[in-house]
């Protein structure tokens, strides 16, 4: 069953991708919608009957040298189980929805076939996050990791006549692969310290590493420690976390049935998945808990605060992805890793109905994404707007406080927010107060979303709002059935994912240390602790409405007072700006380069850096350096002769 | 002053000197066959190759006036250090201390230089020396093939041609119209 | 007495004057092969001051492949050199930087 | 006289006659297509060598006194040098003929050049050595000034001549310096030599002066000047041959010359081999970005590549040569894939090689365009192609012996090296649509290019089930 799951994607990719000129672009398309509805209800099955136990499926060995073996194969355990379904699920509505949203593109003229590349894409991209999350070995996990990668170049890159398509295709890549850098070092590690790749035999040597220290640039560090660090350094990437996150909104060049797959349900959350995944190694790794503890939580309030006044609609959903990830990090950080993947997989219901439902916002008003030109759009895209605000009620937490009934992200986001509370360290308090704010701001610029797109008077082109119409039922069908998610899963699945069943739930796939006690915890903070996060989301709530509905003109008057405020958040934090003023004004390099360190930006600045700058100049000298002239070339030779030479008189013969 | 000469003539000049006091050195220390062998293929053939392509090729002497002043100084100084280096390591040689037992060919006191040199050179070294000969052959390709031009209107005598032209190709008769001519 | 080490000695001058000649030479390409020449003397001479010394007829056998070689490489040098000239009417150093970057 | 010998370079010989047979035919034969015809059969007469060559014999042999070895070691080296030789033949035929310099002299220069090279891989004492080195780098600069009537492949050949002469008598000097101090030229007792006793400095240098020699062959940095400008200068065929086999050559010959003769001095030269790949891999990375000429980027591509096969030889052990050995293969397929478009790159007849021609190849030809961009990821290193692996093995080679500096630059230079590979596939598919290129991509070019490109994505499934063998054939040196 599980390899049906796992090929049936691939399968579908290679009909959708190769076979349309056969068959034609319907049955392709079709054909790669159904495999994957297929691999959804098997993925279901598998997560009713699951009974717990690890168990793990031979398909072939990929290598095997002596010291070396990887073999291809399943591992099927809870947090795979889990991770099955929301891949699935989701991507098979996409795929549903895509039928619709791609139809008639006007990117594309008549004549011109895309949609089986599109699918075919999507499908392969669906079957790469397959082998990631199935993998039982980091080799594996490497692979799915690259192919996620390579597939969403191709799906950002998608609209390739459009520039800024291109440019942040090319951002995406290059970012990742900086992570990925980090993620090869950490398996590299891992490697080196327990000589095998695969999970349960790093997992049996991990209390082992903790005690020992390895030599990494100039100084001794913990071995867990290390490879903890290097591994999250991958999963930020991939999961956009502070430093790294500059490719998520960029992203949202693509289209947006590839920016609810990709941006919202499924790679994102690769990072998560692989901080759960690794919990045995990162139990023993103190240090690198608390540093994705703090990063997630800044992540968490960096995105909600950019949020706030972003006007792009799919740019609102990205930043808001971004914050709920970093939600996601803080509460493997603090240890709760249920918590994590139990946001992931509500999240995962409510954040892809909220791309779906503003790509059908985006379909009914001929592709205008400024929220700025939407309008009292309520009555003209009815059901769009009732999913819409189920997500918007999910996202933002609502529920009846001190009980557990309340839509999915009032459990789970809930759950995360005592989790840190409960972890009663300096770094889970840091948490707790950032994520608070966050689930304020979260709730604030949701509603302003809500708002600015459904209610209030019709601006913007008025031709376009009187052709603006409800999007067909391919596209309507995903979001009704999200919605259904994003009211109940949350209520069906507490006991399970952090409630009293939850040990016998997650089984042996999530490693808890005998002295980590926050799960616990979690279940007994002060009430007032519970009540917080509904009370933060209802002051956001009281806010927006009082901004957009009530007295619109506030917001303006507040941008104009609080200009630099307004300016600071609507320019991201100013990331790119004081980059690229720094390469303008190279005099003012060490300065910013301080201010940036002072602000922890360092390795944004540096990366920049490096690939700007001194590159192209090494490439300049290396290109001068080949002057055509033979006696330089004999000069180097000689030169690099001497270098050797000395060498060996000054440090040769032992 | 082979390597400081403007002339090229006189640099070719300068080698073969230096080629013979080789050879002089070579004689001193007993090693006659290749004193002979440098003589004969250096300064009989390869200078002599050298000089021919320097005239050939016909260069205009006056404008390759030496530009080297400038780099003297950095020349000099990598040499410096180059020497410095190597005279360090030559004042006092020092071979490994079973390097006499694992000599290869020892010297025959009894026989020649030469005898000697030919009696290895055709038994143990008759495969490097048969490379030698494939290496003396793709030099002769190679110069055929990078200098050897047919020139087209040259008249060359074509034996095969000559012996199988026949009467038939070569007259031909014709009935001339009176008249008109052939044209 | 002549001993070894000055026979090691001429050579690495030797040696290190055709290096010289390669680089420091920026007009005549004939000038670079002639220093060639001189490298593979400089090698000559040591390989068979080796051989004396260590009453082997090993270095002399290589000494005269290199110079076997040495004739080899001499010719096909020359005939680059001739081509080289054909297409661009001189032997110039500086002139033989088309390529670069 | 020696005949136990003369089975043992029974390959060699055949080949040299061949060689010799072909060229007296060729010589006197009167048909106008000699070359065509030489051409073909020749590359069917390589292929069967050598599959005789890694079929018929097993165990090691030795021949005249110990300096030539058959092993398995040698005979690896010479399957992939004489195949992808063999291949290289095949889609230069095309090439030559449109460019009018299809002579039979270059099937005959290619033949003793893979003479020379078969000697390389084989030799086990320094004269062997250098013949070998001399008989396949006199063949080469031939060919880089094949085409006699274009100034920029003279002035290749003259460069590649006068550089590769001088690092030949740097290798010769180290040579006899290595002689004086141990009395033999042969491995083994060069070996027995330095572990008898203390090293000296005369020794030391005969090493260095060996390494620069041979680093020049394999166009490592420092001593890689030549090689952007040859590649871009020779005709595109010679280009490819320049790429591949000899590369092979000099790389298996370094790693036996290194291990079999200074194995007892390991830890002095495995700093330099080490510093050396770093240079070469940074320098062929950063130097590839300025390059609009695709066939400079591939030199400066194959300078990388060289740096990361020779981080296996500076590991020093068994796993890191075996990783060496499979990096030359991956390399070479690789390669052979992406020159067989290269030489097909044409604009109204002429040959061209700049990137911007690429402008938007993919609606041109998809299949073929995707094809190249499979081989330029796996040339980048991205998982999951082949290449990826080719990389992974160096890496953990030499992350074995501790030398983490060297697994980390490789890993920049690799992220850094992916930037030109991408930016070639950004032109084939979004670039700027310009005139396009000429559709006279001859049938066996385009085999070899999908094909090859096939083989860096299906060969992942156990890499071409050639790990066994290379192990098999640095066990044998290693034992």
């Amino acid at each position: 069953m599980e390899l049906v799951i796992l090929f049936s994607p691939l399968l579908g990719a290679i009909l959708s991708g190769f076979g349309h000129h056969l068959y034609g672009e319907k049955i392709a398309i079709y054909s790669a919608t159904g495999l994957l509805f297929l691999a959804a209800i098997l993925s279901w099955i598998i997560f009713f009957t699951f009974d717990g136990k690890t168990q793990i499926t031979q398909i072939f060995t990929f290598i095997a040298s002596d010291t070396f073996v990887s073999n291809w194969s399943i591992r099927l355990d809870r947090l795979t189980s889990v991770m099955l379904v929301v891949v699935t699920t989701v991507s098979a509505l996409v795929h549903l929805y895509s039928v619709g949203y791609m139809h008639g593109d006007p990117q594309w003229k008549e004549h011109e076939s895309y949609k089986p590349r599109f699918f075919a894409y999507l499908s392969f991209f669906s079957f790469a996050m397959l082998a990631l999350v199935t993998s039982n070995n980091l080799i594996q996990l490497f692979f799915g990791w690259e192919g996620v990668g390579v597939a969403s170049y191709l799906l950002i890159g998608f609209y390739y006549r459009k520039p800024s398509a291109n440019a942040a295709a090319i951002k995406a890549f290059i970012v990742n692969r900086v992570g990925d850098f980090g993620m090869a070092l950490g398996i590299f590690a891992l490697f080196t310290l327990t000589g095998s790749v695969i999970l349960d035999d790093i997992f049996t040597q991990a209390e082992s590493l903790s005690q020992r220290t390895i030599p990494f640039l100039w100084m001794e560090v913990n071995a867990a420690e290390l490879a903890g660090i290097l591994l999250f350094v991958g999963a930020a990437g991939k999961s956009a976390q502070l430093f790294l996150h500059t490719w998520l909104p960029d992203a949202m060049e693509g289209p947006t049935p590839v920016s609810a797959l990709i941006h919202a349900a499924t790679m994102v959350t690769a990072g998560v998945f692989l901080v759960c995944r690794m919990s045995p190694l990162y139990e023993f790794a103190p240090v690198s808990l608390a540093v994705i503890t703090i990063i997630g939580a800044i992540t968490a309030i960096f995105a909600a605060s950019v949020g706030l006044v972003q006007n792009d609609i799919k740019r609102v959903i990205a930043y808001s992805t971004c914050s709920q990830l970093g939600y996601m990090f803080a509460a493997a950080g603090v240890g709760v890793y249920q918590a994590a993947m139990f946001h992931l997989f509500t999240h995962a219901f409510f954040k892809a109905l909220l791309f779906l439902g503003a790509g059908s916002v985006i379909h009914a008003m001929h592709h205008e994404q400024d929220m700025r030109n939407y309008g009292g759009l309520r009555s003209k895209v009815p059901i769009t707007f009732w999913t819409m605000m189920i997500g918007t009620l999910a996202i933002t937490g609502f529920g009846i406080p001190l009980t557990h009934y309340g839509f999915a992200g009032f459990l789970s986001k809930d759950a995360i927010v005592e989790s840190t509370f409960a972890a009663a360290s300096e770094t889970g308090l840091f948490a707790f107060i950032l994520l608070l704010l966050a689930a304020a701001m979260t709730s604030f610029y949701s509603w302003r979303l809500i708002f600015m797109t459904f209610f209030g008077p019709r601006k913007g082109d008025a031709d376009t709002h009187a052709h603006a119409h409800e999007s067909p039922w391919s596209m309507l069908v995903p979001l009704v059935v999200l919605a259904l998610g994003s009211v109940f899963a949350g209520m069906i699945w507490y006991p399970e994912f952090f409630g009293y069943q939850v040990n016998e739930f997650f089984g042996p796939s999530v490693f808890i240390g005998s002295e980590n006690h926050v799960l616990h915890d979690a279940h007994y903070v002060p009430g007032w602790v519970k009540a917080s996060p509904f009370i933060a989301m209802v002051i956001g709530f009281g806010l927006s409405w009082l901004f957009y509905i009530k007295s619109p003109d506030i917001p303006g008057a507040l941008a104009r007072s609080q200009r630099p405020l307004y300016l600071f958040l609507l320019n991201k934090w100013y990331f790119d700006e004081l980059y690229e003023a720094a390469l303008v004004k190279p005099a003012k390099w060490l300065g910013t380069f301080l201010w940036k360190k002072g602000d922890g930006m360092t390795i944004d600045g540096v990366l920049h850096l490096v690939a700007k700058r001194s590159i192209p100049a090494l490439t300049q000298l290396a290109v001068r350096l080949q002057s055509g002239y033979l006696f330089h070339y004999a000069l180097m030779i000689v030169l690099g002769m001497g270098c050797i030479l000395i060498y060996v008189a000054l440090f040769g013969g032992n | 002053m082979v390597v400081f000469s403007r002339n090229p003539v006189h640099a070719v000049l300068w080698l073969i000197l230096a080629f013979l006091s080789a050879a002089g050195l070579f004689v001193i220390q007993g090693a006659e066959f290749i004193a002979m062998l440098l003589i004969i293929v250096y300064v009989g053939a390869v200078a002599v190759l050298f000089l021919f392509v320097v005239m050939m090729l016909d260069v205009d002497f006056a404008t390759l006036k030496a530009g080297m002043a400038r780099y003297i100084p950095l020349g000099l100084l990598i040499g410096v250090v180059f020497l410095l280096i190597l005279g360090l390591e030559f004042t006092e040689w020092s071979s490994s201390a079973i390097a006499p037992e694992q000599r290869q060919a020892i010297q025959p006191s009894e026989v020649q230089n030469t005898v000697a040199l030919g009696n290895v050179i055709y038994t143990e070294y008759v495969f490097l020396f048969q490379i030698a000969g494939l290496i003396l052959l793709v030099a002769m390709i190679g110069a055929i093939v990078l200098t050897h031009r047919k020139r087209e209107g040259v008249k060359k005598q074509d034996i095969v041609a000559q012996i199988y032209r026949d009467s038939d190709s070569a007259v031909t008769l014709e009935d001339v119209p009176s008249g008109k001519g052939l044209s | 007495m002549i001993g070894l080490e000055h026979y090691l000695i001429v050579a690495a001058v030797l040696f290190v004057t055709g290096v010289f000649g390669i680089f420091l030479n920026r007009k005549n390409v004939i000038i670079i092969l002639i220093s060639i020449e001189l490298i593979l003397l400089a090698v000559n001479i040591n390989l068979v001051s080796f051989s004396v010394y260590l009453q082997d007829l090993v270095g002399q056998v290589f000494a005269m492949f290199v110079l076997t070689v040495a004739a080899a490489e001499a010719a096909i040098g020359l005939a680059i050199l001739v081509c080289f000239f054909r297409n661009r009417k001189s032997i110039s150093v500086d002139d033989v930087s088309i390529l670069r970057g | 006289m020696f005949p136990g010998d003369l089975t043992t370079i029974l390959p060699e010989l055949v080949l040299a006659s061949y060689g010799l047979a072909a060229l007296i035919w060729a010589v006197f034969s009167k048909t106008p297509r000699t070359g065509t015809a030489l051409i073909w059969l020749t590359s069917f007469f390589l292929v069967g060598l050598s599959l005789w060559i890694g079929l018929a014999t097993t165990g090691t042999k030795e021949a005249f006194g110990g300096a030539f070895v058959d092993d398995g070691f040698s005979r690896f080296a010479k399957v992939v040098i004489v195949l992808s030789s063999a291949v290289v033949l095949l889609l230069s035929q095309d090439y030559l003929e449109r460019e009018r310099i299809l002579k039979f002299e270059f099937p005959v220069l290619v033949v003793f050049a893979v003479l020379g090279m078969m000697i390389m891989v084989s030799a086990h004492g320094l004269m062997v050595l250098y013949m070998g080195i001399e008989l396949q780098s006199l063949s080469l600069y031939v060919l880089a000034a094949f085409h006699r009537n274009y100034s920029k492949s003279t002035e290749a050949g003259l460069k590649y001549f006068v550089l590769g002469a001088l690092s030949s008598g740097l290798l010769l000097y180290g040579a006899s310096l290595t002689y004086g101090f141990s009395g033999t030229t042969l491995m083994s007792g060069i070996s027995e030599a330095i572990a008898n006793d203390d090293t000296s400095v005369g020794l030391l240098f005969g090493l260095a002066f060996l390494i620069v020699g041979l680093a020049f062959k394999v166009s490592a940095a420092p001593f890689h000047m030549w090689a952007p400008d040859v590649y871009e200068g020779a005709p595109t065929p010679v280009t490819l041959f320049l790429a591949t086999a000899p590369k092979v050559a000099a790389m298996v010959l370094f790693a036996r010359l290194l291990r079999e003769a200074f194995g007892p001095i390991a830890s002095d030269w495995q700093v330099i081999i080490g510093g050396i790949a770093f240079v070469s891999m940074f320098l062929g990375s950063i130097a590839a970005i300025g390059q609009v000429d695709i066939k400079r980027l591939m030199a400066y591509s194959s300078i990388a590549h060289m740096g990361y096969a020779l981080m296996g030889i500076a590991a020093g052990t068994e796993q890191g040569f075996q990783a060496m050995l499979l990096y030359m293969v991956i390399y070479t397929v690789m390669n052979v894939g992406t020159f067989a478009f290269i030489l097909s790159m044409r604009k109204g007849g002429r040959p061209v090689s700049d990137i911007y021609s690429l402008g938007l190849y993919s609606r041109q030809s998809p299949v073929k365009a995707f094809s190249l961009l499979l081989l330029l990821f796996s040339l980048a290193g991205i998982v999951p192609l082949v290449g990826f692996f080719a990389k992974l093995y160096v890496f953990l080679a030499v992350i074995d012996v501790g030398m983490y500096w060297l697994a980390l630059g490789g890993a920049i230079a690799s992220v850094i090296g992916a930037y030109y590979y991408l930016r070639l596939v950004y032109f084939m598919y979004f670039g700027e649509a310009g005139e396009d290129l000429d559709d006279t991509m001859p049938r066996i070019s385009m085999i070899t290019l999908v094909i090859s490109g096939a083989l860096v994505i299906v060969g992942v499934a156990n890499l071409f089930g050639i790990i066994d063998i290379t192990q098999a054939a640095t066990g044998m040196l290693f034992n």
